[in-house]
């Protein structure tokens, strides 16, 4: 296909995922999606408006307030050969679903012997930024990353937003996705014939040679800001887009990491136990005598969040303290 | 108006005044909260109890103060109506450091722990395991305190609902349950997110005595819960009401609405506990239109008093974002 | 011997011995399992369903190989039932990879896809959703199939149970919820977990058509199992069998039992389903010594041969540790 | 007092336990035991027997199968002025109970504006070793190590399972107290005025100059039986045992490496998402240039556990994978 023919549209964050759903739905007879408010009400962050209306309440089911229940059926339906998504509101509610997630989702292939098969996909917002404060601000991905069995991405783009869906209904194990609420009013344009995105794999999405910022999701626009104000400094910052985070595409990080000697990670979890200091174990594992200087982390300070956007914001990673992390990195305070 | 024989209630002109003030005192305060909200001072989600104030101020007028109160993020009319300072909770809805949580917890995380109102919680049916402690507390030290816990009808799918009535019921405590049965969970009306729409009968499997009664009429839910009350104090454990009501506005502050008739929400608001209770006080001869003007004068002078109050309150300082997150350190 | 009248049971001497033989089976395995226990050859948990037999045997007579089964950790006589070879079960007790889990499992995690025998769980409630799911997907494919998912009452205090329920009772899922009665979860007494100790009004609050039942009758059991999933495959949705019986064990192969009297255990063993079935067979001239005789001899070879094929199996290798992690790779 | 008039008795692990339980009992009339099967049945791993016949029914309070409402009410009645000691079986089950101390536990000090306090201990079993399969293996402090708002320990000796739960009992916020199942039947001599023992602080369980091998709970015997194997190779390992998983105590651990300039951390946890990774990057951010060498990790394979004994054994970190591991560090392969 020759270039000019491949339109693109202007699209939302919010738009690529419905996009993503319907195109599953229209695909696949197999695929239905269920979660609180997804129907009649059409999603609580408004993904999945319309839907209900095109599908019918068979395959846009709203389910009753029972995370732990409808997950569970989720991953019943998926062994009765169906080809659910699992939409829970938000990670903070993920917590009541975890017990099934990580006791049956992700033990059922390895402990029956390789006889049973889970493909389940669960949606999930996460992240902080709406003033939401302390139950409905949490970054857990990290926990997920930690689950042998079950494959975690977190798509920031609107090509991953779109793609990476269609490839983890394709995925014959459980696939869990994080988008991050601040991503979903976010624009751009998207080609009309955007595919599936391997589940596999980070993204350079800035090339640099000074240090490579490591981050995924809704920290990936911050940090890029962050490159291009680094870049003004006579800084160039390489950006990596983890997009998966588990696994872990090691090849890209150390090749990274190989070419510019240092790396600050950039990770909307808490500092303590959060991805970034997996991934700083990695690197350090894997490319200590690559490094000029220790790798950094810029995550969220470790409290419960609070409303004001003031704290709110002196909370999160920020553009500034990642410029200012990198800045230190390189020895220029 | 629902007056049963075994009921306490005294219906005296001042309390009948008192019930209309305090379910006046609610609404004025929300349709200001939404106000600001547009104005972008309040923030985050903001949800309206808007024509449910007869359950919370029926229900608080059987507490005393040493009793507890747990509720939802629905919850601005059970503080105002368990006596949170209308000031202190407006500067709590700004975010400001003198709000009654510090200003960290916004709408849906209301605290007063000196009048034993423990929140405020954005999980739906998170707290009832906490209310079956604070009880089991009282119990154990041979208190004779009740604990009121509000939640909607949604959280009846939860299994924290279920563990939390089943353990009430098998220690004998003291919890008071009210479900607010509005028929609504943000878009999910009940009839399709339970099987059995009667939520009073799931507290039945549990042994729990419980009944249903019309949530719009203040003195029905006083009566109601001034028996359960009763009850409670005197050893009977747990007691549960449901209480119908309706929610007259959106979900929280953004939602269109489509999940439900618009006409349907016009019948129930025909129903509204102001209206009906106001007509009632009126007809009574309780009140004239002088009297109801002075009431509605002195929350509007409330109402800007706090709002005053919140304007001038101040930001925490960044430097003590950490601060609480432990005791010491 | 419960024989009503619309039960579509068929009770032949041929089918009232492939009762008798099917229990004994369960009941030889067992026993023998808790001998090799003891040599260390099964390791672990082992959690014996003997004095239960009834229930799996009566219900599964009723499912078709279509059908689909799970159930928990006290699971061996589940399997049994539904098929599952004698030889790959014993293997998979012994950890070896000619297990039907490949060893991996134990006596907690036995699975048969081709059988649809779907665990075997160690989390107490945590495959009641799974069920839903299971029944889901047939409703969804159009298959008139059916799931059966059994548990013990200690589950009936879990939130998952609850949450279970009320979705397929909402979505008219096509379920058969056994609860398996027998009065202790581990060494809690029924009446010290639950406020209302008759499980099935727990389901009834769903609107789930439930009954209780003798468990220790395997006819009883076959009876009410039968008319359950007549019901469930005319469209009826979920239905719920509450089953009385009594494990004679300890919970797990250790357990001082002190949380029961002796001479209950005593009481509930002359009710076992074994003995009254075995009587009863015998009484009505079904089965004579010899042919007794002839069936444990057959159930002796059946375990010989089980046992030795365990004890041939083999061990996975390490390097196959984390094969089955994930489908690829 | 004279170090002729303390005598010390032989007591197991679950022993240390019972009796500090016992004393705080006895100790403060606010503190009460509540879980599954503590009472009548004596506890899953008995370490709560006798314990309800001495206290009766009201203080050692069995609880139905609800373990997130029964940890909710033992957060409800610490609220009221109790000292609830929550006992979850093990800390798969726990997963159950997450959404009560991720969300009210942890948040409700400082979403309060430090109004309400939750002087909660919550004990709970850990590890593998018992072959008990994929849902009874589990080890997920790390998971706990990440909230802000709890403090969470790992007792590996006596003393640590005897004082610390006391001083749990007294620190006003939630403590989560881990301990492994493997350490149960554990035995040895106790001081019988054993006493508190802080939270917080890492111990030096063995002094060397050449490794620092860090690790906590069920761990520190394999990693101290390595210590002894590789002293006989000439190699001189330091041992520190965590105790405290949150906070971590980075004074001592980079005291260690500032002396030893390697380090290795064992951990029960599954390596990715580990304990060991956060230890890993601490060091990488605080003591990079002293480190002749990357820090290492051996933790537990990527896998749900299996049940039978070969290859839970080879799932879990060994003596010998950790000596290997310890040597490879030093070159000596
Ligand atoms: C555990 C959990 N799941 C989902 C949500 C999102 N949510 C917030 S309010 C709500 C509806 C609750 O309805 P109901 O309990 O009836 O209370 P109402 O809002 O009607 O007062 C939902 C689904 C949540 N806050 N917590
Ligand atoms: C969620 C969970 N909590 C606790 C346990 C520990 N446990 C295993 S079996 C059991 C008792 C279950 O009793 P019941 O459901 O009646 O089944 P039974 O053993 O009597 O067949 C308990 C408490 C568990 N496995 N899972
Ligand atoms: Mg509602
Ligand atoms: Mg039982």
């Amino acid at each position: 296909m020759s270039a000019a023919t491949i339109e693109s549209t202007a699209i939302t964050y919010r738009e690529a995922v419905r996009e993503a759903i319907r195109d599953a739905l229209k695909r696949d007879p197999r695929v239905f999606l269920m979660g609180e408010d997804v129907g009649r009400y059409g999603g609580c962050y408004a993904v999945t408006k319309g839907l209900y209306d095109e599908f019918g309440p068979e395959r846009i089911r709203d389910a009753p307030l029972s995370e732990s229940g409808f997950t569970g059926a989720g991953i019943g339906a998926a062994l009765g050969g169906m080809r659910p998504i699992v939409e829970i509101m938000t990670v903070n509610f993920s917590l009541l679903a975890l017990d099934q997630i990580v006791n049956n989702a992700a033990t059922l292939r390895h402990m029956s012997g390789g006889q049973l098969s889970v493909p389940l996909v669960i949606r999930m917002a996460t992240g902080a930024g709406k003033q939401l404060a302390a139950q409905h601000s949490h970054s857990l991905e990290n926990w997920y990353a930690a689950i042998p069995g079950i494959k975690v991405v977190a798509p920031a783009t609107l090509e991953d937003a779109r793609g990476m869906l269609w490839s983890a209904l394709e995925d014959p194990d459980p696939v869990v996705i994080f988008e991050h609420v601040m991503l979903y009013n976010r624009g751009g344009p998207l080609a009309a014939d955007a595919g599936p995105v391997p589940l596999a794999g980070a993204a350079v999405r800035r090339p640099g040679t000074d240090i490579s910022l490591i981050t995924y999701g809704g920290s990936l626009f911050k940090t890029l800001d962050a490159a291009t104000a680094l870049a003004g400094e006579g800084i160039q910052a390489e950006v990596i887009d983890l997009r998966s985070l588990r696994p872990l595409d090691d090849a890209t990080l150390m090749a990274s990491v190989a070419k510019t000697h240092r790396a600050l990670i950039v990770d909307e979890g808490w500092r303590t136990g959060s991805l970034a200091g997996e991934i700083s174990a990695h690197i350090m594992e894997q490319a200590f005598w690559d490094l000029d200087a220790p790798v950094g982390r810029v995550c969220t300070a470790e409290v419960p969040i609070p409303y004001p956007k003031h704290l709110e914001d002196a909370a999160l990673p920020q553009v500034p303290t990642i410029v200012a992390a990198a800045r230190a990195l390189l020895g220029r305070e | 108006m629902n007056e049963q024989s075994d009921s306490k209630l005294h219906l005296n002109r001042e309390h009948a005044l008192h019930l209309l003030r305090e379910m006046l005192r609610i609404r004025r305060f929300e349709e200001r909260c939404a106000e600001i909200y547009t104005e972008e001072k309040i923030r985050g989600f903001l949800h309206l109890y808007i024509g449910e104030e007869a359950i919370a101020v029926g229900v608080m007028q059987c507490l005393t103060p040493e009793d507890a109160v747990v509720t939802t993020y629905r919850e601005h009319g059970h503080a105002l109506a368990r006596g949170l300072p209308m000031t202190t909770m407006m500067a709590e809805m700004y975010g400001k450091q003198e709000g009654c949580s510090r200003g960290r917890g916004g709408s849906m995380h209301l605290f007063d722990a000196a009048r034993r109102f423990y929140g405020g919680s954005a999980i739906v049916a998170g707290l009832l395991p906490l209310a079956v402690g604070l009880a089991l507390a009282d119990k154990l030290q041979r208190r004779n305190r009740v604990t009121a816990c509000f939640f909607g009808e949604g959280a009846a799918a939860e299994g924290e609902f279920h563990e939390s009535l089943n353990l009430a019921a098998l220690w004998r405590l003291p919890v008071l349950f009210i479900c607010e049965n509005n028929l609504y969970a943000m878009g999910t009306a009940l009839e399709r997110s339970e099987s059995e729409t009667h939520i009073y009968r799931k507290a039945q499997s549990y042994q729990i005595a419980a009944e249903t009664l019309d949530g719009m009429d203040v003195l029905a839910v006083e009566v109601a819960a001034r028996r359960a009350v009763a009850a409670i104090r005197a050893g009977a454990g747990p007691r549960f009401l449901e209480c119908q009501t309706y929610r007259f506005r959106a979900h929280s502050m953004f939602d269109a609405q489509l999940y439900r008739d618009k006409a349907e929400v016009e019948a129930w608001k025909k129903k509204g506990p102001l209206l009906r209770f106001g007509h009632w006080v009126e007809e009574a001869g309780l009140l004239d239109v002088t009297g109801r003007s002075q009431i509605e004068a002195d929350i509007e002078a409330e109402l800007a008093a706090a709002v005053a109050f919140a304007e001038a309150g101040t930001w925490e300082p960044i430097e003590d974002l950490t601060k609480d997150v432990y005791t010491m350190g």
